[in-house]
């Protein structure tokens, strides 16, 4: 059985306690994403600090609606980016996207293990398709808010 | 293991029926024997089908209904014997017969055929089980006209909810499916076509779910149009047949158009063949007519109340075999009355994503979702569902295979 | 028997890809052997498509982009693996590439999508040698929205007239044909393209009968919009493709509407997925679609510049012959220079259909009537042509056959 | 070869030597029909005499494009049906759309020959599905141009 490479104990964890799950306020930018497939969905928000130099940041809150991989994916993802520096946290959200083409692209550089911490654990995901999107639906929300929150700041 | 009451479906012979259908007999993940139970999706195609398609690619294929020379003679005669077999099959006239390429393409000609026919202040009327094939297209024509759409609701049980009847003398159209791909409920078109007819209104009903599961007569059934597709009746893709009365498939004007749908075509101006001609432009899919053909030969062969029967037999089986394992909702009836083979739940405590997954590690092949039925999801206060559809090559084992994977799912997820 | 100077086309090994038809050795009137010249209506298929399509069913049957199970995940596998196949056959991306049931429908596509985007003061340009189905639609487009039909006239000899050029500032689209199906020019598409995008307008060009039978690049091509058939092309029927630039796809609201193409559906309102989703309603052809992959495959595999200089080693041999037939009138140029392998023609004295009567007697299956170019034949002055069309499969013999079967028709008809 | 039994001399005289062709005045009714498949049209004028009882056919007249078999088609009906009365024109027109069935329908009573007399020519026709359009446009056109005339009676 390949359930478990799946559903590592990690992923389980995250979804059973969700890390920094909710709403929070302030926050710089909200975005709402969907997986049309399944009717999963999530609200997301973020908060970036003004530290002079690059952006960091400052906290990612959410509510979500969906199967045990989004949801902790979405925990997995605060957990990573909260307190990075942008550029940073945008590194890992990009190892993670490579980490979950690993199967449909095997000659790509291998996904970056440091990097991607408790990730690692999203990688039996990466050889079911169907199930990429549900993975996939928190990073790309919290890029999407990301990015309007940077664009915000130059208004 | 589950047992139950219902293993006596005697109506088919399913152990022969499997072995037309060599896709049955392969291994899926882990090597494990595959349960299809997702023929409301697709059907599988038996060989007699594909064996069709072949022969006439390999015998007969030309141009229907262009050629002066003996091929095109052969391929016309294949297309419009299957429109004849197709007729036979619903009871209604060679005439009335228009192939598309599937059920969406069918409600879509309709939904698109009457955009001159309505305007403002018109309703047309559609319920919330809708599949979003025939949901979309209405949305669409109202904001194309300036019409407003309207819906009967479902009762918390899934049933349609006819009282009081929103039909008015506004309603320009009512659609309707004659059988929800997710409860499987089969609302009274009859009686929906009467109350619609007394209004002045035309009555579509989506037969995608009925016609390869009932026995399915026009004149009985009592609407004006019948969508369906074919690879959902053990037939290929790439054909579907919109049934229209005579009469309004020639009051309707032309939807897609092109070659061989024309009278006479000038620069300026074209004038158009009488139906069915007028609604299908471009070279014809014969090859697709001759597997539709043969799959309704097939079911014919069968017996379409033997098809049901068998199915209700399944549906039985499984209602009752979910409904003993704790957390388990059934959408929708409970009971196999008046309702076909598709059975939607939910597991409390598991995502029907997670619920799919273990399923497919056993072997057992459902959907999750929302089965392009998303307001009827909405409805009965779910996000998504898992289910499982039956048809003529299934067996009660399958059925077990499926109670049983469930119960390991709430084991492995610990609810 | 007519002997020519260009029986040496060793670009294809003929024998061997005679082989992988086998309708091509059947018999038909008289028991006489088929000379298959109507490639241009529907060609015939290798056993390589058709295995294509039967593993498919047999081996992974499916709807894709549903299942979350195994065959889902193979089925959309199969479809999208599909897509790239026909992106790279073309040099466009995947998702430039939406399949649609063949180009009739690619073109209605483009045409309804428009509706919103023209009116009464712009024009839609078309040319005179356009087949039907790359005409009516800008017809109806026209008669939707108010806006005015135009169209390049054609020279005596069947050549576009492009000058003066009818494209203006008013223009807002310019729909042609990339070889036309009776007299296989091929016009300028690439210097039309970039006039009309100076003007602003887009580009549809249809590419029916150039995709299956010359190296197409849509970087070359110019075009905007390229709508082709699988059918034509050794794939099977119920599936055609509109590629779309990109940006131009995204810009364009849907068409057909149902499942699959979706983002949220509520009562109320709908969004949509992305092309090319948007423009796939309904569960995907996946059988077709792996089919046409096949025989992508195949013509790639033969090299499509060595298609071509085969069909104009044909070609140039047909004329040749039938050229030296007194009382026969070839319907264009009559040379190979910018044109493709259709010849039409008309016999002094003979109907095009009892042309076509005596061919078929003889095993020579080639179309008579106006091939759904009805303003180009009353452009060339003729009410109706007999019409031989070459593909891969089709020799130098089968030429001399046509001539003969000509010959025979005027001894029997006494002209 | 069966080439022979199609264009039987007959047919090929009446389409070398067309009887009754050309419009001519004066008419009761004029109609127009097309085959769509490869452009053959016919103009076809009536001019029925009023008798008392049933009206006559006085005059067929027409002018078409088209094949030999379409050609002669139009020759053979009108000789068949100028100076019968209607009832039993429309006799011999359903005789031949019989005879054109006789190969899809050979379950069927067969075509009277004496009815039919030189439109028997046409039995070989039947056997091409494709070509049957061809023999019967001229006959639908009678018929359409003459339930004009007799409508136009009543007025
Ligand atoms: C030039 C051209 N365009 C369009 C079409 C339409 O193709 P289809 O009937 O497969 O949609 C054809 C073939 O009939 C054609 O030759
Ligand atoms: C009830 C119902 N209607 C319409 C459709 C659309 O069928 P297709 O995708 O073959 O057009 C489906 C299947 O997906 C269906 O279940």
């Amino acid at each position: 059985m390949q359930l478990e490479s799946m559903y590592q104990e990690i992923i389980l964890d995250h979804y059973r306690n969700p890390h920094h799950k909710g709403l929070r306020e302030p926050f710089d930018a909200e975005v709402h994403h969907v997986n049309p497939v399944c009717g999963d969905e999530v609200t997301l928000r973020v908060a970036l600090k003004d530290t002079g130099g690059e952006p960091v940041v400052e906290d990612v809150s959410y509510d979500s609606l969906g199967c045990s991989i989004s949801q902790a994916s979405a925990s997995v993802m605060s957990d990573l980016v909260i307190g990075k520096p942008v550029s940073e946290a945008m590194t890992v959200g990009d190892a993670f996207v490579s980490l979950m083409r690993s199967n449909a692209a095997p000659d790509a550089a291998p996904p970056d293990e440091d990097v991607l911490e408790d990730a690692m654990a999203f990688a039996g995901v990466a050889k079911y398709p169907a199930r990429i999107k549900c993975a996939l639906l928190a990073w790309m929300a919290w890029k999407d808010a990301t990015a309007r929150a940077m664009e915000g700041d130059h208004d | 293991m589950t047992t139950t009451a219902h293993l006596n479906s005697a109506s088919l012979d399913v152990d022969a029926i499997r072995a037309d259908f060599p896709i049955l007999s392969r291994a899926v993940r882990n090597g494990r024997p595959l349960a299809y139970l997702d023929s409301g999706a697709t059907s599988q195609k038996p060989r007699q089908v594909l064996d069709a398609e072949r022969e006439f690619y390999e015998r007969h294929n030309s141009a229907a209904h262009r050629g002066t020379h003996l091929l095109g003679e052969e391929a016309t005669e294949v297309y419009e014997g299957a429109r004849e077999r197709i007729a036979a099959f619903l009871g209604a006239t060679p005439g009335e017969i228009v192939f598309t390429k599937n059920a969406t393409e069918a409600i879509n000609l309709v939904a698109y055929a009457m955009t001159g026919s309505v305007g403002p202040g018109d309703e047309i009327l559609i319920t919330e089980m809708e599949h979003h094939a025939n949901l979309v297209p209405w949305q669409q024509l109202c904001q194309r006209t300036g019409a407003t759409l309207r819906w009967f609701k479902v009762t918390p049980d899934g049933r349609l909810d006819t009282d009081p009847s929103p039909i008015t003398e506004r309603t320009k159209l009512v659609a309707l499916t004659h059988q929800s791909n997710v409860t499987g409920v089969i609302p009274p078109v009859a009686e929906i076509a009467r109350l619609a007819h007394e209004a002045g209104a035309v009555v579509l009903a989506d037969g995608a779910q009925s016609v390869p599961h009932q026995p399915v007569d026009v004149a009985t059934l009592g609407a004006d149009f019948l969508a369906f597709s074919g690879h959902k009746m053990l037939g290929p893709y790439g054909i579907g047949v919109l049934y229209g009365k005579r009469a309004l498939l020639e009051s309707l004007p032309p939807f897609l158009t092109g070659g061989s749908m024309i009278e006479v075509v000038r620069m300026e101006e074209t004038t158009f063949l009488p139906p069915p001609q007028r609604f299908e432009p471009g070279v014809p899919p014969v090859a697709q007519a001759a597997g539709l053909a043969a799959a309704a030969g097939y079911l014919s062969g069968l017996g379409m109340a033997n098809v049901a029967a068998h199915e209700e037999s399944l549906t039985a089986h499984a209602l009752d075999a979910l409904r003993e394992i704790p957390g388990v909702r059934i959408l929708g009836p409970d009971t196999t009355s008046g309702r076909g083979g598709s059975v939607a739940f939910e597991v409390h405590g598991i995502h029907p994503h997670d619920v799919g997954q273990v399923l497919d590690e056993l072997g057992v092949a459902a959907r999750t979702g929302h089965h392009c039925a998303w307001p009827l999801h909405r409805a009965l206060g779910v996000q998504a569902s898992t289910r499982a559809t039956f048809y003529v090559y299934n067996t009660h084992a399958e059925v077990d295979a499926l109670a049983d994977a469930v119960r390991y799912a709430k084991k492995f997820f610990g609810v």
